[in-house]
């Protein structure tokens, strides 16, 4: 039973044991919450409320409570603790692993499958927030037909009918399918003569794909090494935001970057340089920058090709016109010359194929494949189709359309879909919302969430995950993969093996080998319940296999495609995945609309983002509308000015706009830029070369929550260069000016026991906005709305502070979580009248949410202003429903109106381990107890421990000379230690700029 | 106009007023003293089970139906399965032959499968998050905080389970030596805030 | 003999021939008519603005402090500047009272009980916002007094907060204490005067039943003095402490130890100016010209002249102290306040509290009640800026760039604000209507000396 | 309602001049009297060496008051924030004192000023309401402009000739004799 495991895994036992009682089948022992969960999941203040001199509780005693036992308990299964449970995010843009904590049978947190290849414990700020969606109480409820409320049965019997009568089917889904979802839809295409299969979706590397497909002769993907690479070259692509497996290639990159004292003389890192048109998470991160339109990309390529081969004339010509600094290229050239066999060269999935054949031909050239640069037969993502098509296969006259989980009338890359639709008889919309489809569809049919699905996935060869659900259907929903299963049912001829299968559980499982039909010898049918519960242990199988190597490049293929050039005779722009909301599909999630975008910092809304002089010559300042027009597609958005935008480009997210489905979306910006998409051409949907811009004289208030990005020269974010490392790991030193902190009093012992602190390495985390989520979710933190974001009263605990240093136009970047910094002298707890916030022999600036009055004098006195004050009611304006509670922590007390909170190093999770140690009569062991933030971190940036412990990994970074604690000289004493950015720019570059300044 | 009656009057007036005054606030803050109102509550429960009889005189381990308390934050009411190990077989009967009230009951919810609605007696409020597990293992005895729950016929609450009370024991000084020094707490229980809230 | 001395001279302290009878009938004639018109309508308007007031602190406790302007940077905001200007009004009562009483001034009876009244006023204007400034007022109102409870768990001594809740109700209870002691003998008088019988009543009640007895009259000194004697060192610790609300954090700009004396010159100041700006009002309202006299304004306006050359001197100090400290924190907050968002407040209090009362070194402007009028005023205004500069702009850009906001009041903070102006005008009202405004018994014994003073000069 | 009866109490002499009055007040100590004071609309300078006052014991008592306050002030933080219960607050020792000196003064004022308005109603007579000198219009003159010395008729020394020759002897002009309407009591109330 015991397998190898990742070290450090929160509660590793009690997990596999946990694991391994996964749910046999979904009608057993996934009762919905009763009564006693919750009550438990009601941790409101409501006694404290009441309760007022003597601690009285008014005339009454409190309310009294009962206690229900059931007949007969779950052995495995106590009230109040914690159960998980592997699956897989269907939902996303890629099939990450899931570890779920489920209390009293409800999912509350959301973590990443440590055993999972790709992600690990890493996790998205998608998958974070998927907890919230279910519980999302503007969920379609029931499946409805033109006239209201029907019955499942009705439906199924209408959409047979439908099917059997039909002689023209389109059935439309996302291209995130499973291999099971694959088949099932292989078998319909086969009972249904007249259907059609359409993968729609409006964030997908299409383009590169079909490239590789030219220049490789095979479908699939290539897969960047990140941390195989000594150089790397991204040409706009996010790959630490949006392209590709971002948490694989954060944690890889990450690995690439991470740095250890011993040896600093001889100290290597990755040298990123970045050439891209708009301001990313991975451009944030560059230790080179160089702005460029995406037009340009196609040039770039070609003229390094030709430099890396010893002709660096072109380089100069680029210089020449698009004002890039060649010395800067020259230093490029020779590093990726002197790195072959190490470097590696990305471009963004939205340039054109030209770009990507030259990339091909570059990493070919560089030695990559096979070093730095993998294959994977098996994306995840299946191509999409030509809108076009779908286009023509309806105007030739459709009989029924099924469109499962995807919105095309909200975001279709071409004509009006609602009209569209209208031209189709009969149109099945499936959807967990009734969104902007599914309310134009003549059956609206519920679908369930992610968690409450069966499924499966295989985004690499090997690597084959199962998605279980932790919970029965909230609603009367039904998955809609499980509809289609039921309705090819129907379809097929009695006596085929589909129509053995009694659901589309059984279907999976029998794919998986769990079941065989006509069962064998009672030993077999064991070995089979066992592997399959293996399975759902385990969260699939991973199969160390070896990597597939990348496919031999057609040259010519590839050269012909790499010189096809790119007009470009206007603004230029890029359309991208927002971080948060995606394509849009995660639009009425409140922790997702609320969660500051790494770069810009912008919340509930979609702007226009703009290079300051690009702002000038349109004669615009933030917030003032412009209309954007890409061939027929137009789209109004208020501009933000972004330094580092390259001149002339415009990007721009997806995601906004949304007219239905749900109540939080309507907060949220409008400007649905899926109107563009595909305007210019086809090939190219998420840009355009050729844009119109006006201004229109309207304007709408962005609402950033970081108003400031200069540091004002202060010593708040240290960072060192490489060479400056080598020399002297110590280099913070030199960095500031550190008096000598004297204290007029004896400071407390806290070598005894715990001494509890984080060190965050800011070497390494390129600010994905991970932790803040997490932390959000395990701490049961209110989303206040926009209204109130805009007079600056967010409540994330944890936020990636953002700095821009140097050149206005272009800046280096530097960035750092930010969370209560525990100080031993902490300023807050002198100030509270009432000693609500105190501090705790091992070093926790400890917050009695029961106790505070909500004076916000902490708040005032804290140097660091991360503690949140609930201005508002802002708990109960966001339960709607009490359908929300479900997803509360029931170990973090809800706050309420008037009461301070703030980071508590997840002392929940501190009081769990300790208490899990003690009871099992051993020693807390490093890494045991991990913060939400941490767990979440791709990059694990951060590292929760005991100091007391020496050999804890805490300890050593505490040792390292890179650590540093913010505004130190104020002897407040932090808990947070920051490891000091080390960036390595090319020594031989001009533009060696180095961050962090003196006074 | 302000004669000796007058003065008298006003005398006796501030007199009552502060008396009544004293006598209120001493009253109210007797009868309203939170602990001392929570103490002693004893609702009537849906089977009039006894612990006398159970854990008295047939002195069944407490740890047998509250099986969680060694191992969680909560003790647990059992589920019915739990009586249903002994009252499977023992079904107690009155002298004309029909079964006892309670086990009447029992049975019934066991046959339908019904959950039984307890009333609870001991509880604290949402924000005191209170682990049985460490109170066991601290050596800690369920009659310290439950009362005498063994003598008692129908369960009733004996202390009010206040802060001030919960303090009272876990603020009590360790000996020199004991090995919670080692852990830097040298108090009986830990007294930081967040031992209890979150 | 120097004009100073003259105008400290009790002679000086009267406009033409003052007999006891005469004084007494002055000062008595408002309580002993019936209100006029002008009283009324008055009245009816302070009450409006009193009532704004309820409703504004209804809405804040209903629901919650997110009707106010404050935000996460600045977690202080109307609020509290409100609670330290009313504080620093209420400091002139005493002040005047107290302090001018030891050092013997004898001019000070001419004001000294309606200054007192004012800063029984002010302090209950005051304690209004620390309440309704906490998240949850009705958990602090019991939570933030040490009383024998069932929680186990008490103040925080080591909070200025808690400090302030010791410093301002002990301030505020002796000053009423003070008050009422001097009040005794005049409610006395007021009793005996009284033709109505239900008057008679109410002020023989009041009075205590005050005889004059001279076997009471030794008490009463000896206890007075100690009063003033106590009030004296309370009045600086009051403002000290309250001062002691910033000055004891960490953020740039409030961690100064100027701010006690700075302070505390500051609240003499405003206070000064407040009952400039109330007296003139009242002595044109009662005609009582004779008694509170030119002399008296002059000798007000040189305290106000002088407290703005220390206010003055701290605005300046501060920020010397920011560049000599060499912290980059500390100089930022400065500049910022100057050339910040903010500069339009920093410059209009820099120009109400320093600039304007220049003015004041003209006798002309001094003993003109309507040219210096427009000053006092100006010194309201000044002196609430000063808590606004203090309180916002400290907090709104701190340590970390990135949690720089700006704060913007909304019409609840207003509300409150005009509202508690309200509150404070209305007791006003009352009290000229009701009590006796000047201190009839004090200015008695002045009168008497002045006329022994003048005999012997005859 | 019962009818009152009229009582002679005392005898007062009235003066409109505090210097008159002090010179009757010595006359008044010098014959030995106890029983009697004097009443007038201001203090009046001199007349409590005049009357052969003794200082008053207020300014001893408040500041025993003013100690005991701040003893109970140490008690208060000490109490509670040191051995009650010790919590740790922003490094600070348990006992940091220095951060308590704001409490110690305050409850020390607060003290002492209670203690002042207590002795004023003990020392000052303040509270009782009952006086003869209501019955006549005596205290009219005494709290307006008018200075007052009141015999009573209880005083050893006392008796109705005498003490109206006393007074007149010191110049008094107005000498009265001070009655007691007394009502008849019934009951407490």
């Amino acid at each position: 039973m015991s397998r190898d495991s990742a070290p450090g895994f929160h509660s590793r036992e009690s997990m596999q044991r946990l694991k391994a009682e996964a749910l046999p089948s979904r009608s057993e022992n996934l009762a919905p919450p009763d009564e006693i969960t919750r009550r438990d999941a009601l941790r409101v203040l409501m006694g404290a409320s009441s309760a007022l001199a003597l601690g009285l509780t008014g005339c009454e005693r409190k309310p009294r409570r009962q206690i229900i036992s059931r007949a007969t308990g779950p052995e495995w299964q106590r009230p109040g603790e914690a159960v998980y449970y592997s699956s897989t995010w269907t939902d996303g843009d890629f099939p990450y692993g899931l570890m779920l904590k489920t209390v009293d049978g409800r999912p509350i947190k959301i973590e990443g499958n440590p055993d999972h290849p790709v992600n690990r414990e890493g996790s998205t700020v998608g998958m974070q927030a998927s907890v919230l969606s279910l519980y999302d109480p503007d969920r379609l409820r029931a499946p409805h037909d033109e006239m209201g409320a029907v019955s499942w049965e009705a439906v199924d019997l209408r959409v047979v009918e439908g099917l059997r009568r039909a002689s023209s089917v389109v059935l439309m889904t996302r291209a995130n399918l499973g291999p099971t979802e694959r088949a099932l839809i292989g078998q319909f295409l086969a009972v249904c003569p007249g259907a059609r299969h359409f993968v729609h979706e409006t964030v997908h590397d299409g383009t590169r794909r079909s490239a590789w497909n030219m220049v490789y002769g095979v479908a699939g993907e290539a897969l960047p090494r990140f941390e195989r690479a000594g150089v790397i070259v991204s040409l706009d692509s996010d790959f630490l935001g949006s392209d590709g497996a971002v948490l694989e290639n954060i944690r890889s990159f990450a690995k690439g970057r991470r740095l250890a004292d011993a040896g600093h003389r001889h100290a290597e890192t990755n040298r990123l340089y970045v050439v891209e048109s708009a301001m990313t998470v991975t451009g944030s991160n560059a230790d080179h920058r160089i702005r460029l339109r995406p037009s340009g990309m196609g040039l770039v390529v070609r003229a390094l090709l030709r430099a890396v081969d010893g002709h660096s004339e072109d380089l100069a010509a680029l210089g020449r016109v698009h004002g890039i600094d060649d010395t800067l290229l020259k230093a490029l050239v020779q590093d990726l010359r002197a790195n072959t066999g190490k470097s590696l060269v990305v471009a963004g999935p939205h340039l054109p194929g030209a770009v990507h054949a030259g990339v091909a031909l570059l990493n070919d050239r560089l030695d990559a494949p096979g070093n730095t640069l993998d294959w994977n037969p098996v994306p995840a993502k299946m191509p999409v189709d030509d809108p076009e098509e779908v286009e023509t296969a309806i105007d030739r006259g459709v009989d029924a359309a099924i469109f499962l989980d995807v919105n095309p009338v909200y975001d279709w890359p071409g004509k009006d879909f609602a009209n569209l639709l209208k031209k189709i008889h009969l149109s099945v919309g499936h959807g967990l919302h009734r969104d902007e489809t599914v309310a134009a569809c003549s059956l609206a049919l519920p679908s369930s969430h992610n968690l409450e699905s069966w499924n499966d996935a295989e985004p690499r060869s090997g690597i084959r995950t199962i998605c279980q659900p932790t919970i029965a259907p909230l609603f009367e929903s039904r998955q809609s993969i499980e509809s289609l299963f039921l309705w090819t049912q129907a379809l097929t001829k009695e006596g085929s093996p589909i129509r053995e299968c009694e659901d589309w559980h059984d279907y999976l499982r029998i794919r998986w080998g769990g079941q065989v039909v006509g069962a064998e010898s009672y030993s077999e049918q064991r070995e089979q319940r066992q592997r399959w519960e293996d399975v759902l242990r385990r969260g699939g199988s991973f199969e160390e296999k070896k990597a597939v190597p990348l496919p031999k490049l057609k040259r010519g293929a590839a050269e012909s495609l790499s010189r096809v050039e790119l007009s470009a005779d206007g603004y230029e722009v890029t359309i991208q995945p927002h971080h948060a909301v995606y394509d849009g599909r995660f639009a009425n999630n409140g922790w997702l609309q609320e969660l500051p975008d790494p770069v810009s910092k912008l919340v509930w809304d979609n702007a226009a983002s703009v290079s300051p002089q690009t702002a000038q010559s349109l004669e615009v300042s933030e917030g003032d509308m412009i209309a954007i027009e890409v061939g027929d597609g137009s789209v109004e958005l208020p501009v933000l000015v972004q330094p580092g935008m390259a001149d002339g480009v415009i990007a721009t997210s997806l995601g906004f706009g949304r007219t239905a489905g749900g109540q939080i979306l309507q907060q949220a910006g409008e400007g649905n830029a899926a109107a563009l998409l595909g305007r210019q051409d086809p090939a190219t949907p998420r840009l355009a070369t050729d844009a119109r811009v006006t201004k229109t004289g309207r304007s709408r208030k962005l609402v950033r929550t970081q108003k400031q990005f200069s540091m004002q020269g202060r010593p708040i974010v240290l960072t060192g260069t490489l060479e400056e490392y080598r020399k002297d790991a110590g280099f913070v030193s030199h960095k500031r000016h550190m008096p000598e902190l004297v204290s007029m009093y004896q400071p407390y012992d806290y070598s005894k026991g715990h001494k509890w602190a984080i060190a965050i390495d800011l070497g390494v985390c390129v600010g994905c906005s991970a932790c803040v989520i997490a932390c959000q979710a395990e701490n049961n933190i209110p989303i206040v709305g926009r209204e109130q974001c805009a007079v600056g009263r967010e409540m994330h605990w944890m936020r990636i502070d953002r700095y821009h240093d140097g050149d206005s136009e272009n800046p280096t970047v530097h960035q750092q979580p930010m969370l209560c910094q525990q100080c031993d002298n902490a300023p807050c707890e002198s100030v509270c009248p009432v000693n609500a916030t105190t501090h705790s022999p091992e070093g926790l600036n400890e917050m009695v949410y029961n106790r505070c009055v909500g004076t916000r004098y902490c708040s005032n006195n804290c140097p660091y202003k991360v503690r949140r004050f609930n201005f508002l009611r802002y708990q109960k304006t966001q339960l709607r429903d009490p359908l929300q509670e479900l997803a509360f922590n029931p170990q973090v007390t809800v706050r309420e109106m008037g009461v301070m909170e703030k980071c508590t190093f997840c002392v929940q999770r501190i009081t769990a381990g300790k208490f899990r140690a003690k009871n099992e009569g051993r020693a807390l062991k490093d890494s045991e107890i991990q913060t939400a933030c941490q767990q979440a971190c791709p990059a694990q940036a951060i590292v929760f421990g005991d100091l007391n412990d020496p050999q804890s990994r805490i300890a050593k970074l505490y040792a390292s000379k890179r650590a540093f604690f913010v505004l130190e000289e104020y002897n407040v004493r932090p808990n947070v230690a920051y490891l000091a950015r080390v960036r390595n720019p090319n020594p031989s570059s001009a533009e060696n700029v180095s961050g962090g300044h003196h006074g | 106009m302000f004669s000796k009656k007058f003065e008298r009057r006003i005398y006796i007036a501030v007199a009552a007023v502060m008396f009544s005054g004293a006598l209120g606030v001493s009253f109210g803050a007797y009868v309203l003293w939170p602990s001392r109102r929570e103490a002693g509550y004893q609702p009537v429960q849906p089977i009039p089970f006894s612990h006398k009889l159970h854990a008295g005189i047939l002195q069944i381990d407490c740890l047998y139906c509250h099986s969680g308390a060694e191992k969680g934050p909560h003790a647990l009411v059992p589920p019915l399965s739990t009586c249903m190990n002994c009252h499977a077989e023992v079904q107690p009967k009155d002298s004309l032959g029909n079964l006892r009230p309670g086990i009447d009951t029992l049975l019934e919810h066991w046959e339908n499968k019904e959950p039984i609605r307890w009333n609870k007696v001991h509880d604290v409020a949402d924000f005191v998050y209170f682990d049985h597990s460490r109170h066991i293992a601290g050596e800690v005895t369920c009659q310290e905080c439950h009362g005498p729950v063994e003598r008692m016929e129908h369960v009733q609450r004996t202390y009010g389970l206040k802060m001030s009370w919960c303090l009272a024991c876990h603020k009590q000084r360790l000996p020199e030596g004991d090995p919670a020094f080692s852990e830097g707490r040298t108090t009986r229980g830990p007294i930081h805030c967040t031992a209890c809230h979150r | 003999m120097t004009a100073n001395s003259t105008a400290l001279a009790p002679a000086s302290l009267f406009v033409g021939d003052v007999t006891l009878k005469g004084l007494e009938d002055d000062i008595y004639r408002p309580l002993e008519s019936f209100p006029t018109t002008r009283w009324w309508l008055a009245i009816s308007f302070t009450g409006a603005l009193a009532s704004i007031f309820a409703l504004c602190a209804g809405i804040t406790v209903t629901q919650g402090i997110g009707t106010w302007g404050n935000n996460n940077p600045v977690g202080w905001g109307w609020a509290i500047v409100n609670f330290v200007f009313w504080v620093g009004i209420g400091h002139a009562g005493t002040l005047i009272s107290a302090i001018l009483f030891l050092f013997r001034q004898r001019w000070r009876t001419g004001i000294a009980r309606f200054a007192e009244a004012m800063t029984v006023f002010a302090v209950i204007c005051a304690m209004q916002f620390p309440l309704f400034h906490t998240g949850r007022p009705w958990l602090a109102m019991f939570w933030l007094i040490p009383y024998p409870n069932d929680q186990g768990i008490y103040q925080n001594f080591r909070s200025p907060l808690e400090w302030d809740v010791f410093a301002v109700s002990t301030y505020g209870l002796v000053s009423l204490m003070f008050w009422y002691t001097g009040l005794i003998p005049d409610l006395a008088t007021a009793r005996d005067r009284a033709k109505h019988q239900f008057r008679k009543f109410v002020y023989g009640v009041l009075s205590l039943g005050w005889k004059g007895s001279n076997r009471a009259w030794s008490h009463y000194e000896k206890a007075y003095l100690l009063f003033a004697g106590l009030s004296t060192p309370l009045v600086l610790s009051v403002h000290s402490i309250v001062s002691f609300d910033f000055a004891v954090s960490v953020i740039p700009g409030w961690h100064t130890t100027i701010f006690p004396p700075y302070f505390v010159a500051g609240a003499i100041f405003s206070g000064f100016a407040m009952v400039a700006t109330l007296i003139i009002i009242l002595r044109k309202m009662f005609h009582l010209q004779h008694l509170i006299t030119d002399n008296h304004l002059e000798l007000m306006n040189k305290i106000i002249i002088a407290t703005s050359l220390m206010v003055g001197y701290a605005y300046a100090m501060e920020f010397f102290m920011a560049w000599y400290s060499g912290v980059a924190y500390e100089r930022y907050v400065f500049l910022n306040r100057a050339l910040g968002p903010y500069a339009w407040a920093y410059w209009t209090m820099a120009i109400c509290n320093v600039l304007a009362p220049q003015l004041l070194w003209f006798k002309k402007i001094r003993r003109t009640a309507l040219l210096m009028y427009p000053v006092v005023l100006l010194v309201n205004v000044g002196m609430w800026f000063e808590r606004f500069v203090i309180v916002v702009t400290s907090l709104h850009r701190d340590f970390l760039p990135s949690s720089w906001d700006y704060y913007k009041p909304t019409l609840v903070d207003i509300g409150l604000f005009v509202g508690s102006i309200g509150i404070f005008l209305t007791l006003m009202l009352l009290f000229c209507r009701f009590l006796p405004t000047i201190a009839a018994t004090e200015l008695k014994v002045v009168l008497a000396e002045s006329r022994s003073e003048g005999g012997h000069r005859e | 309602m019962s009818r009152p009866t009229e009582n002679t109490v005392g005898m007062v002499g009235l003066f409109d001049d505090p210097d008159a009055l002090i010179r009757a007040a010595e006359r008044v100590r010098d014959e030995g009297f106890t029983r009697w004071d004097c009443h007038t609309p201001f203090p009046v300078h001199g007349l409590d060496r005049a009357m052969g006052l003794k200082s008053s014991p207020v300014p001893t008592l408040a500041l025993a008051a003013g100690f005991v306050g701040l003893l109970t002030a140490v008690a208060l933080t000490g109490g509670l924030n040191v051995i009650d219960y010790p919590i740790r607050i922003a490094g600070k020792p348990i006992f940091s004192w220095q951060a308590f000196v704001p409490i110690y003064f305050e409850l020390f004022v607060l003290f002492a000023a209670l203690t002042l308005m207590a002795s004023l109603f003990l020392f000052c007579g303040l509270g009782r309401w009952h006086s003869p000198l209501h019955d006549s219009d005596i205290m009219k003159h005494v709290t307006g402009h008018r200075f007052a010395i009141v015999l009573e008729a209880t005083d050893r020394c006392y008796s109705e000739q005498n003490v109206r020759a006393l007074l007149e002897e010191t110049g008094c002009r107005d000498v009265r004799p001070l009655v007691e309407f007394e009502e008849e009591d019934s009951g407490i109330l």
